[in-house]
């Protein structure tokens, strides 16, 4: 035993919802004839990833090293009783949260990055390099590698490199290596550089240089979110959770989690759905970025650079960049297939949230249940706000699924 | 023996030398022939199949279909075709009339169940009334999807080793195989779909219960016009066969 | 039952070691003949506190309500094996931690903020005051204070309140007042501003601002470390502790924590003590503040403003400025009289610990086990990696104590 | 019947004016007399007391002490020195010779324990060969050290119910007396220090096995020189005593 936090909450084996979709998941595919972006995977993933990526398990094995460090690093994490929060809302039913903010680095990204970079290193490589944008991403890709004994390179997208030092330090602690993007590090990079110096960087050109990065010095790519062996990753969440209402004695009425790429949302939602047939679900999305309710369901590109395959999805367009920034975790344009079609069958309900809503639901949070939560997270704390305000009379149990900390992201408190 | 199955595009490279080919096709190891009718966006097939559609759609008439398969049905093959449900939507019951006519054995619709899922609870029923519909599972068909509609039919069943074809997918065949077995007991089910040695043959045999469709692996022997390889591979593939015996 | 965290861990008493230590401890005394800093005390610190202060009780119970919210803020804190930091060093002994960085607000501070805002509110009190240099343990007020229901007013060294601006967004968005020191909100600080608008503030004169504050507006002021009173609340640390080695079967021959005031210290092992009698033990100081080793054993002033009691501790003097300030926490010129005292018996032992050593535990710490220390932390860690180095050939276990996150903090790495 | 112990700081506020307050001092109920050597600085003394203090300091003579004794041993009252550890290092068996001389029954030496416990170890044995040590206990003293000084001395113990007097620390009496009670049973404790109200007594004595030690409550009759208040307070205090009986 590594912990005296109860380590039997920690599954040992990963859900993945695919086999029991109520429809056939439509897969990724190639839309350039040229090229195609479906054996780049296969170059740039560790194969264990493919396998998870292209056939669907219903339960994977968690290996033994993994689950060990998944204990290591905060597992599993809290379940419990938000009654500040209840207090506040006058509510008398209950309200759960699941916190991710828990994990050492302060999110669920880890959940899946520990697997990734495991791989990476069972497979013999050396190490693995992503992209990040605001850098929660990158922070969980180098510890993972760093727990796996592998290094990191992170491409981060200058613009917010240049605003976020704190990120460039936390990352260099935990001995990645970081890179603002563009850089001259890549062909791809050099070459916008050449044209603008000044070029404040994109996601997608982010990833275009992780990946071509990846494959000049073969490295392993890793994949943040919206791929389904990402929310298989973070099904641990929901299976925690699931055995911790066991213990509590609770059953949940709701289910309410944020939705970026879809991975802490699935990776929550996912293994309740199969016990708690008819709770009510809501996947809270930032109103800037309406990808349910404005979105479209159909192909689209993974990624801005389109290098990656096309999935089927709810997208606002690959192109689409949203105005504001303030949950840079749910600017991403689409989400994870699964989680669309879940919401295209109406099974899974959309709720947006503006960021005035988000900004005092966040202070309420903190004042009452003294978290300081992501911006992100904020979204579904607002929307279980709103369930509350609207169902005052019920007396339902609501569970929401709070996915990191905000430590990193009280600016947006300054306006 | 259990079933061995070869995919061809209707017309690749040619109308003339798949014709040649279909006649080389060997009847005491093939037991049956799918043959892909030709479309623009192949969405689910992998790159290798993607080019031959892309080539045979230049020469593709439907006319050909009923000589194709009237070859091998002389040899006592039996023959499916294979085709996107666009097509089939387009040309309605008429096309699944033209196909029944020309003694093809049945149809199967690679998008249906994955992009058509509300259109498959009409056409399934109806392509059974008077033809075989073979399901296309894989691995990404839910439990429940592939319990309905295997009951809604009686044929073999295609199960695709992954979504894709022709991509060098790694999977676990054990893995892959386990669920589908376990759902449709006593039933036909063939695997193909990302098939990529003869080694692997061996290995999708000694599984049990199925036999092996291969498409991708022979699109280089069609390209190049290359009976003699064909031949050969067709003599390594019952090798395999007959060990597995 | 408020979380499935196995919150049976959570001790019910807290545990005073007074009553279980050699000699008589030397209680606070007055040095002003004309006003009685105890006698002030007594106006500003609840009843409850005051009373824990000088009626030594070996054990407290804890309120139900203040077990509630210590679950609340993530009690028990984790007690696991570094298993990565044992693989660096090459070691064949085991290394445990207790993590206090896994509460909410980063610190074990919030420990004894948690009875002290509870106390306040109970006794009628509609506020707490209090000073911070750094901003840990005014954040732990303000959540304290908001998880009771009560307002909090901070007072901020002005030097540090204008160098780290999150600071101040963080207690604001908790719910609290946070004001620059010196300010004008007090006659104290509308004196020295008067003389020098731009004095940068001192913890003294902070100090100072807030009792005067509390006094005026009929508030209790908070005390952060130092007192016995304190010492005792922070012995929850210690107290799951020795629960958790049940747990996993362990016993420590080594504990390892730093000192600031002595508090985290104080909290770990005085609970320990009592069971593990024959463990070594070290207490971590920094380099730049050597209060064991070139510190005298005196009554000396707890605060350089000197309106709080003489206490018998180990100090380098209530005027001692050190030159550095990477390691905030570490900077006070005393020690707790228990700590002072079982020092001064040669019972504890200390280790200073200079500031490269401890940048470079640190990276390693967050290499090998993920988590990012507080600079404080550092010096326990780097001394246990300095008593690793030095006894390579046993197979001990140490056991430390971690007291905090250092996630606002990282700015130490920049140099 | 219960002691009861008034404490005086020798020569507050006068030689005079004390003299006349110890010839009142009523037999019937008060069974000790705490005489209080001043110092410069009696750090453990709360303010009430320490003032008396500097007063006393410059009106004390050594003499006097004696003929404090003898107006109350003339009345079976028995008397007791407190005197800072200083004093008596400085002094050395001297003092105590003069105070056993001069019919004090024992001294109470308040930092010995606190400040000075490596000279107790030799310092108790010296006091107890001839003459009483008084053990001043206060929760703030530890087990072991409680344990170990009485087991060296047999006369009555004088408990503090707080660390240091005259300063209004909350506490709560029945938790502050437990251990004491717990941890020496079958001996004579006194508690003092903190006492303020006549009420307090009441509840002190109601606890069950001990005196009561009364000092900061009197300084104001001794400063106002109102011997009336002070039989008065005498009177009060008789009553509660009474009533415990
Ligand atoms: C704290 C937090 N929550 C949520 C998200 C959204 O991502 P996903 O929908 O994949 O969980 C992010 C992404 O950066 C995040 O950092
Ligand atoms: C993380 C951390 N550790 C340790 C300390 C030192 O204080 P103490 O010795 O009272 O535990 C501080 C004080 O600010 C702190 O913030």
């Amino acid at each position: 035993m590594l912990s005296t936090q109860d380590s039997s909450i920690i599954p040992n084996e990963w859900y993945n919802i695919v086999p029991d979709l109520p429809k056939q998941l439509p897969p990724p595919v190639d839309r350039d004839e040229k090229k195609s972006s479906i054996q780049l995977l296969n170059q740039i993933l560790p194969k264990a990833i493919l396998k998870q990526e292209f056939t669907f398990q219903k339960y994977t094995k968690i290996p033994e090293e993994v689950q060990e460090i998944y204990a290591q690093i905060g597992r599993p994490t809290p379940l419990f009783r938000a009654k500040g929060l209840e207090k506040a809302l006058d509510y008398n039913g209950k309200i759960l949260l699941k916190y991710e903010g828990a994990t050492i680095t302060g999110s669920h990204k880890i959940n899946t990055a520990i697997p990734q970079a495991f791989y990476t290193r069972e497979e013999g490589s050396t190490g693995v390099v992503t992209e990040t944008g605001a850098g929660q991403w990158g922070t969980a890709t180098t510890v993972a590698a760093s727990l796996a004994g592998i290094t990191s390179k992170i491409f981060m997208v200058k613009i917010s490199f240049n605003q976020k030092p704190l990120r460039k330090q936390i990352i260099e602690l935990y001995g990645g290596e970081i890179v603002p993007s563009p850089s001259r590090e890549t062909k791809f990079g050099t070459e916008i550089l050449s044209r603008n110096p000044d070029h404040p960087g994109t996601l997608g050109i982010a990833i275009s240089e992780a990946v071509e990065y990846a494959l000049e010095h073969d490295l392993k790519y890793m994949l943040g979110s919206v791929f389904n062996s990402v929310l298989t990753h973070q099904s641990v969440i929901g299976l925690e959770t699931e055995k911790q209402l066991e213990i509590l004695g609770e059953e949940p009425d709701v289910l309410i989690g944020c939705v970026g790429g879809g991975s802490n949302f699935g990776g929550f939602v996912f293994p309740l759905m199969r016990k708690f047939k008819e709770t009510k679900i809501y996947a809270s999305t930032a109103s800037e970025v309406p990808k349910f309710s404005k979105g479209e369901y159909k192909y689209d590109f993974v990624d801005t650079a389109k290098i990656l395959p096309s999935i089927k999805m709810y997208s606002l367009g690959s192109d689409y960049v949203p105005e504001k920034i303030y949950a840079g975790g749910l600017r991403y344009h689409g989400a994870a297939p699964s989680l669309s079609m879940l919401v295209n069958s109406g099974r899974i309900n959309s709720s947006d949230m503006p960021e005035d809503k988000v900004i005092d639901a966040l202070k309420l949070f903190a004042r009452t249940q003294g978290i300081v939560a992501a911006p992100e997270s904020g979204h579904a704390i607002a929307t279980a706000i709103d369930y509350v305000k609207n169902n005052t009379d019920q007396k339902e149990t609501i569970l929401v699924n709070v996915s990191g900390h905000g430590l990193m992201d009280m600016s947006i408190f300054q306006r | 023996m259990k079933p061995l199955i070869l995919y061809f595009t209707a017309d690749f490279p040619s109308y003339e030398i798949l014709k040649r080919f279909l006649e080389e096709v060997d009847p005491e190891i093939v037991k049956y022939v799918e043959i892909g009718i030709p479309e623009i966006n192949p969405l689910y097939d992998g790159p290798t199949i993607k080019a031959t559609h892309s080539m045979a759609l230049k020469n593709f008439q439907r006319e050909h279909l009923r000589q194709f398969a009237e070859i091998l049905i002389k040899k006592g093959i039996r023959v499916f075709a294979l085709s996107y449900y666009d097509r089939i939507n387009k040309e309605g019951t008429n096309f699944i009339h033209y196909l029944k006519d020309s003694k093809f054995s049945g149809i199967i619709i690679p998008d249906l169940l994955t992009d058509y899922s509300e259109e498959s609870e009409r056409i399934i029923p109806e392509i059974e009334e008077n033809f075989s519909f073979i399901p296309f599972f894989n691995p990404a068909t839910p439990d429940t999807v592939i319990q309905e509609v295997s009951s809604k039919t009686s044929s073999w069943i295609y199960y695709g080793l992954q979504p894709s074809t022709g991509i060098d997918i790694p999977f676990d065949l054990n893995e892959v195989s386990r669920r589908i077995l376990d759902l449709v007991a006593n039933r036909e089910i063939n695997f193909g779909f990302g098939i990529r040695t003869i080694e692997q043959i061996k290995e999708i045999l000694g599984l049990g219960s199925s036999g092996v469709a291969i498409g991708s692996l022979m699109v280089q022997y069609l390209k190049d016009n290359d009976m003699e390889g064909f031949r050969n591979f067709q003599n390594s593939v019952r090798g395999v066969y007959l060990n597995a015996e």
